[in-house]
């Protein structure tokens, strides 16, 4: 409890870069396993395949996906980031890109959610 | 408690002080003494977190060439000891300087500020004749005890860190040191530590006074020991007060604290709280005289101002305007900010500071005492500085001596096959006296010691005189007796510092004593020492210095006449014909 | 010059010490302007947040907070401070939960209205109280190879060295580090990695890779490579959000992944 | 616990997956307009090599990746050491490593053979 709030005093922006990259990345690793499984019906029965599609037509299915695209997407320039400010030269930049990252994200899931509804 | 309690230590070579006398001792005992020589380094603090050589910011004196020459340091060094130096240990520091530099840089690897041309960047503080002074920025200090602390962390050494040495323990038969009694501040508990050979580098500190620069751990525990231990000190009464210290209340540790010489040199202006310049008034260098003048100069001007409230003058830089301020003295600025003044643009009041202490133990070249088996090194030993320490010869001192220290011990420890059984009864009495405020009804320290630090700083500070420091003596001995009735509650002695308020309290009394003895022995004024009542120096000739003993518990003041044997006053080892400067005017 | 309002106040807190109180009475706090409600970690045995009332002043610095608390009311409080000017690096603390030197840390800076909570670092076993135990930070630091590998002696001279070359302004940048240990205390993955070596080793071991004095490269490029090395480090950057002297060792250890990254590549791994 | 092969491994295949998780995206969003069903994922995927390498090398670098990345987690966080540790490591590689072949070959060629 009261190292939740240390961690709140803690935090500036580029600990919370870290914090989403590595929750993300997180949250992907245990979705893909569902993912695989839920692929591998395409062919074993494809019937409950379908079935399955057809229940993911669902909003809170929509918001499911938003979370999964939002994640993959910030996951990714999160670690796109990350890899350019220890490989690149430094710039000092550093939090402008942990911004540009989570925008570039926020605009491909939105662009997302846009098209699916 | 009984001296049965006391844990057992014994190691070969025993290094007292992580400055640079305790570090070089280290490193070079090391390299000088015998395969298999058990090395041991204790220390108040953590391993070159404590003492002042990491707060050294102007840097380190060496003559290198371009037109310097050890002979040019060694005069200017005697010329601003006012004649008193112990010529041979100045000669000694100004030679040894050039060796140690290399070696910081090459061994230790230190990296100091470097000109154009790759060669080493070097500057003149007040009172030199050479552009001396080699340096990292202004943080010079850090530089050197961080790269050694490594060297020394690496070197395996073995490691008491937070062990206070509480007393010099002679042998049985009296004849030498057996080893140290130390309280492993971190429990609580006794340690004897025995050793071949012991070096003392626990650095002085003159922090009795009520405004003071040095590290919150100095506080002359190495010569009330010493003292204790019936050793000679000299040059007692020569304390040496930086102009400007920073005043910000006496409930704040920040107080005293040094706002930097270049300030001065820079253009910084010292005006009075009725907003006028007055250094003028004192010297023709105005703010740019040096040390022991400024300081003069602003504690009269503080006692014309007789408002309680507003004790000091102000140091004030805006006109050299607040950006150019900002950018040139960064991190003073910064350090100003912190503690909710503005360097750049207002002003910053200021007090003068003690800042140095010049005297300590006895020793010969080769930092050994009167008593086998302890050697003395960098502040705690008396004689290299007189009256009066160049800026820059500071950690030079330290760092040439603590490696003579160690090359010393290295070499003697040689003809001493043997660890030598501790005297029992001075054992116990060490013991007694570290215990004595545990049995003592618990009260508060600090008031006391405000007490000291305020009597000395009106009695025997700046500007003395036989009456001044006589009050200041009968001071000194009320709070002592205050002290001997104030207890610390002894039911957790683990990290308890308040107990070790009290021993530093203890410390810096019995010194305090001597101070103040010396003070009135020395009938002249001469360096950092300034009689009211004698403003005279006296004939440089006929100089002498003090020699304070305790016999019994009474302080016995003799003076020794200086021996000239390198440089007669009035005369020079400079080539004739030498410029008396190389640094142009500014 | 003589202050009179020091002896009175003096007395008073001698007076109180008596009646041993540890909330301080209210004619002590009459005194002064206002008082702070300072919450202090106790501990490691018998572990307690203990609340002091201590007086404010104009000019305090969390450590004058701290040191009037064992000067005043409570003698047996632990806390470790030296310089007192922000160069030891011996008086680190966390203040409300953020590493910070206290020494020049303004009070004003971190009060909650009154309030404030003071407790030892982070990442550090604790001796007592406030005081740590540093032994595992400076340990990290030798094995980082954090020590000048020279080949020159005594008897050599001096390098000429072109302090504005690239090498030279990266090896500066770190070199002012007052090993206060607030950035491993800011560091989540020291938190989590007891074998890390964390940011200021692994900086001051960028630092040396950057000396031209020192000879070290081999040997330190293999150790900030292995286990404990600069790879651990997530880049999260609260060491050099916290360095109370604005050094970077985030970028300083970016550097070390660099380099190691080049040697991976050259030597096949 | 990361040394510098794991830290290599790690970035490469991030930066061996960056160009997939674009494509991906991309063929995630085109599919979704209008819903998704099994005849149109399979329609696209069966019998292609150049999907059969898309996904194929995506899911091997994924499982490399995720293994790594979950291992700092499982240290940090979790506190697992030793072999216990790499015992994680491997065991979460080679799952997601047979869960997403498993899943490559079925939406590629195990469709066009078993038809
Ligand atoms: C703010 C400041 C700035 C300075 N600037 C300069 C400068 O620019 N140039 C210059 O030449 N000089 C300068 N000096 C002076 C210089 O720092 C000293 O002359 C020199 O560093 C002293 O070195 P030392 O090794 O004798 O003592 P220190 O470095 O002070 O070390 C003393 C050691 O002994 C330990 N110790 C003390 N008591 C005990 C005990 N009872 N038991 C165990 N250990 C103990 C301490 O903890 C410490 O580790 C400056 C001093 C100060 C305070
Ligand atoms: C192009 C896509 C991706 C990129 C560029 C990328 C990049 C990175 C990088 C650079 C790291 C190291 C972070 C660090 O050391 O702090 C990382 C960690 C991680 N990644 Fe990815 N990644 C991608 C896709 C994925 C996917 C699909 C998964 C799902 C399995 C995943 C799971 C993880 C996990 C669990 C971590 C550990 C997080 C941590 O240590 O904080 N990543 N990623
Ligand atoms: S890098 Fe900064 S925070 Fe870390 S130890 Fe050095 S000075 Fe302190
Ligand atoms: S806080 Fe820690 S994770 Fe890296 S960037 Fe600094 S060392
Ligand atoms: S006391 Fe030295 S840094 Fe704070």
């Amino acid at each position: 409890m009261s190292n939740l709030r240390d961690i709140k005093s803690r935090a500036h922006p580029l600990w919370l870069a870290y914090i989403i990259h590595r929750l993300s990345g997180l949250f992907l690793a245990l979705f893909l396993p569902v993912h695989f499984w839920v692929l591998s019906l395409a062919i074993t029965e494809p019937a409950s395949l379908d079935g399955f599609l057809s229940m993911t037509q669902g909003t809170q299915f929509k918001l499911a996906e938003f979370g999964l695209v939002f994640g993959l997407a910030v996951h990714m320039f999160g670690g796109l980031r990350l890899m350019a400010m220890e490989w690149l030269p430094w710039s000092g930049r550093q939090k402008t890109w942990a911004a540009l990252a989570t925008a570039i994200s926020f605009f491909i899931a939105a662009l997302f959610l846009m098209k699916a509804i | 408690m009984r001296i049965s309690d006391i844990e057992r230590y014994d190691t070969d070579i025993l290094i007292l002080g992580t400055g640079g006398a305790g570090m070089f001792a280290a490193l070079h005992a090391q390299q000088s003494a015998p395969e298999g020589t058990k090395i041991t380094i204790a220390v108040k603090g953590l391993i070159g977190k404590c003492g002042c050589t990491r707060m050294v910011q102007g840097g380190y004196n060496v003559a290198l060439g371009g037109g310097d020459t050890v002979e040019r340091h060694f005069m200017d060094t005697i010329q601003g000891g006012k004649w008193l130096p112990n010529q041979d240990m100045a000669w000694r520091l100004c030679e040894q300087a050039v060796v140690r530099i290399r070696e910081l840089e090459n061994e230790v690897g230190c990296f100091f500020d470097r000109n154009v041309d790759g060669s080493l960047h070097q500057k003149a503080f007040a009172g030199q004749t050479a552009d001396r002074t080699v340096h990292k920025g202004d943080l010079t200090g850090i530089e050197i005890i961080n790269r050694l602390m490594e060297k020394v962390l690496a070197s395996g050494v073995e490691k008491l860190q937070e062990h206070r040495a509480a007393g010099l323990i002679p042998s049985k038969d009296g004849s030498a040191l057996a080893g140290v009694l130390m309280i492993d501040m971190r429990t609580g508990k006794f340690k004897l530590v025995r050793a071949k050979t012991v070096l003392m580098g626990t650095g002085g500190g003159p922090t009795m006074y009520k405004y003071h620069t040095p590290s919150g751990d100095k506080t002359m525990d190495g010569l009330a020991m010493a003292l204790r231990a019936g050793l000679s000190l000299r040059d007692m009464e020569m304390v040496q007060f930086h102009p400007t210290g920073l005043l910000a209340g006496d409930h704040t540790r920040m107080t005293g604290t040094v706002l930097e010489e270049g300030l001065r040199g820079a253009g910084g202006q010292l005006v009075s709280h009725s907003g006028q310049r007055f250094m003028f008034d004192y010297d023709d260098k105005g703010e740019r005289a040096t040390r022991d003048v400024v300081s003069r100069g602003i504690y009269a001007e503080m006692r014309k101002n007789n408002n309680s409230e507003q004790e000091g003058v102000f140091i004030s830089m805006a006109h050299l305007g607040p950006d150019n301020v900002r950018e040139k003295f960064k991190g003073m600025v910064k350090r100003c900010e912190d503690s909710g003044f503005d360097l750049a643009a207002g002003k910053v009041e200021v007090v003068p500071t003690a800042h140095y202490f010049m005297g300590g133990v006895v020793v010969d070249v080769d930092t050994r005492t009167a008593m086998e088996g302890l050697y003395v090194a960098g502040e705690d030993a008396g004689g290299a500085h007189g009256s009066n320490r160049l800026g820059g010869n500071g950690v030079a001192n330290s760092t040439v001596y603590g490696g003579i220290a160690g090359d010393t011990m290295g070499a003697d420890i040689r003809s001493m096959p043997e660890l030598r059984e501790p005297d029992d009864e001075a054992l116990s009495a060490e013991l007694e006296r570290a215990i004595y405020p545990l049995t003592k009804k618990p009260d508060l320290v600090l008031p006391l010691r405000k007490r000291l630090q305020e009597l000395m700083w009106e009695d025997v500070g700046v500007m003395r005189t036989a009456t001044g420091m006589r009050r200041g003596l009968q001071g000194i001995a009320d709070v002592s007796d205050a002290l001997m009735d104030t207890g610390v509650a002894s039911d957790n002695l683990a990290f308890n510092l308040t107990w070790h308020d009290w021993l530093n309290l203890r410390s810096l009394c019995d010194i305090s004593e001597v101070i103040a003895v010396a003070g009135i022995a020395r009938e002249n004024s001469r360096g950092a020492h300034y009689r009211e009542d004698f403003p005279d120096t006296g004939a440089m000739e006929d100089s002498d210095f003090t020699v304070v003993r305790s016999n019994n518990g009474k302080m016995e003041v003799i003076r020794e006449p200086v021996q000239f044997t390198i440089v007669r006053p009035g005369e020079t080892i400079l080539p004739e014909g030498e410029p008396e400067t190389l640094v142009a005017a500014q | 010059m003589k202050n009179k309002g020091l002896i009175a106040f003096v007395e008073s807190s001698n007076r109180l010490y008596r009646d041993e109180k540890l909330n301080l009475a209210a004619d002590l706090r009459d005194m002064t302007k206002s008082s702070l409600a300072v919450t202090i970690e106790r501990g490691p045995v018998d572990h307690r947040m203990q609340v002091f009332d201590v007086p404010a002043y104009d000019n305090q610095t969390v450590l004058d907070v701290v040191s009037w608390v064992q000067q005043n009311a409570d003698p047996t409080l632990s806390y470790r401070f030296a310089c007192r000017v922000g160069m030891c690096g011996s008086c680190a603390m966390m203040v409300n939960g953020v590493p910070r030197w206290t020494c020049r840390t303004h009070i004003s800076k971190v009060l909650d209205g009154n309030k404030v909570t003071i407790g030892p670092l982070r990442n550090l076993p604790i001796i007592k109280d406030l005081a740590v135990d540093m032994d595992p930070f400076f340990d990290k630091w030798v094995a980082a190879e954090g020590v000048h590998h020279g080949g020159l002696t005594r008897d050599d001279p001096i390098a000429a060295i072109d302090e504005t070359s690239s090498e030279r302004e990266e090896a500066n940048a770190g070199i002012e580090c007052i090993n206060c240990s607030v950035c491993y205390a800011a560091c989540d993955t020291v938190a989590g990695n007891s074998n890390y070596l964390g940011p200021a080793a692994l900086q001051r071991a960028w630092t040396l890779l950057n000396d031209s004095k020192d000879e070290g490269y081999a040997a330190i490029l293999e150790i900030v490579s292995g286990s404990g090395g600069c790879h651990n480090c997530h880049s999260m950057g609260s060491c050099t959000a916290y360095c109370p002297n604005e050094l970077d060792p985030m970028s300083a250890i970016a550097g070390l992944k660099r380099e190691t990254a080049k040697s991976f590549f050259k030597r096949g791994r | 616990m990361l040394s510098l092969r794991l830290y290599m491994f790690q970035r490469i295949t991030a930066l061996l997956m960056a160009p997939f998780v674009l494509g991906h995206l991309a063929v995630m969003i085109y599919a979704i307009q209008g819903g998704l069903d099994t005849a149109e994922i399979l329609g696209r995927t069966q019998g292609s090599l150049l999907w059969f390498l898309f996904y194929g090398t995506f899911v091997v670098a994924v499982s490399i990746h995720g293994a790594i990345g979950l291992r700092s987690i499982a240290f940090e966080w979790g506190g697992l050491k030793g072999i216990v540790l790499e015992a994680f490591m491997w065991i979460a590689g080679l799952g997601l490593f047979a869960l997403g072949a498993r899943a490559v070959w079925t939406v590629t060629y195990a469709q066009g053979i078993g038809a």
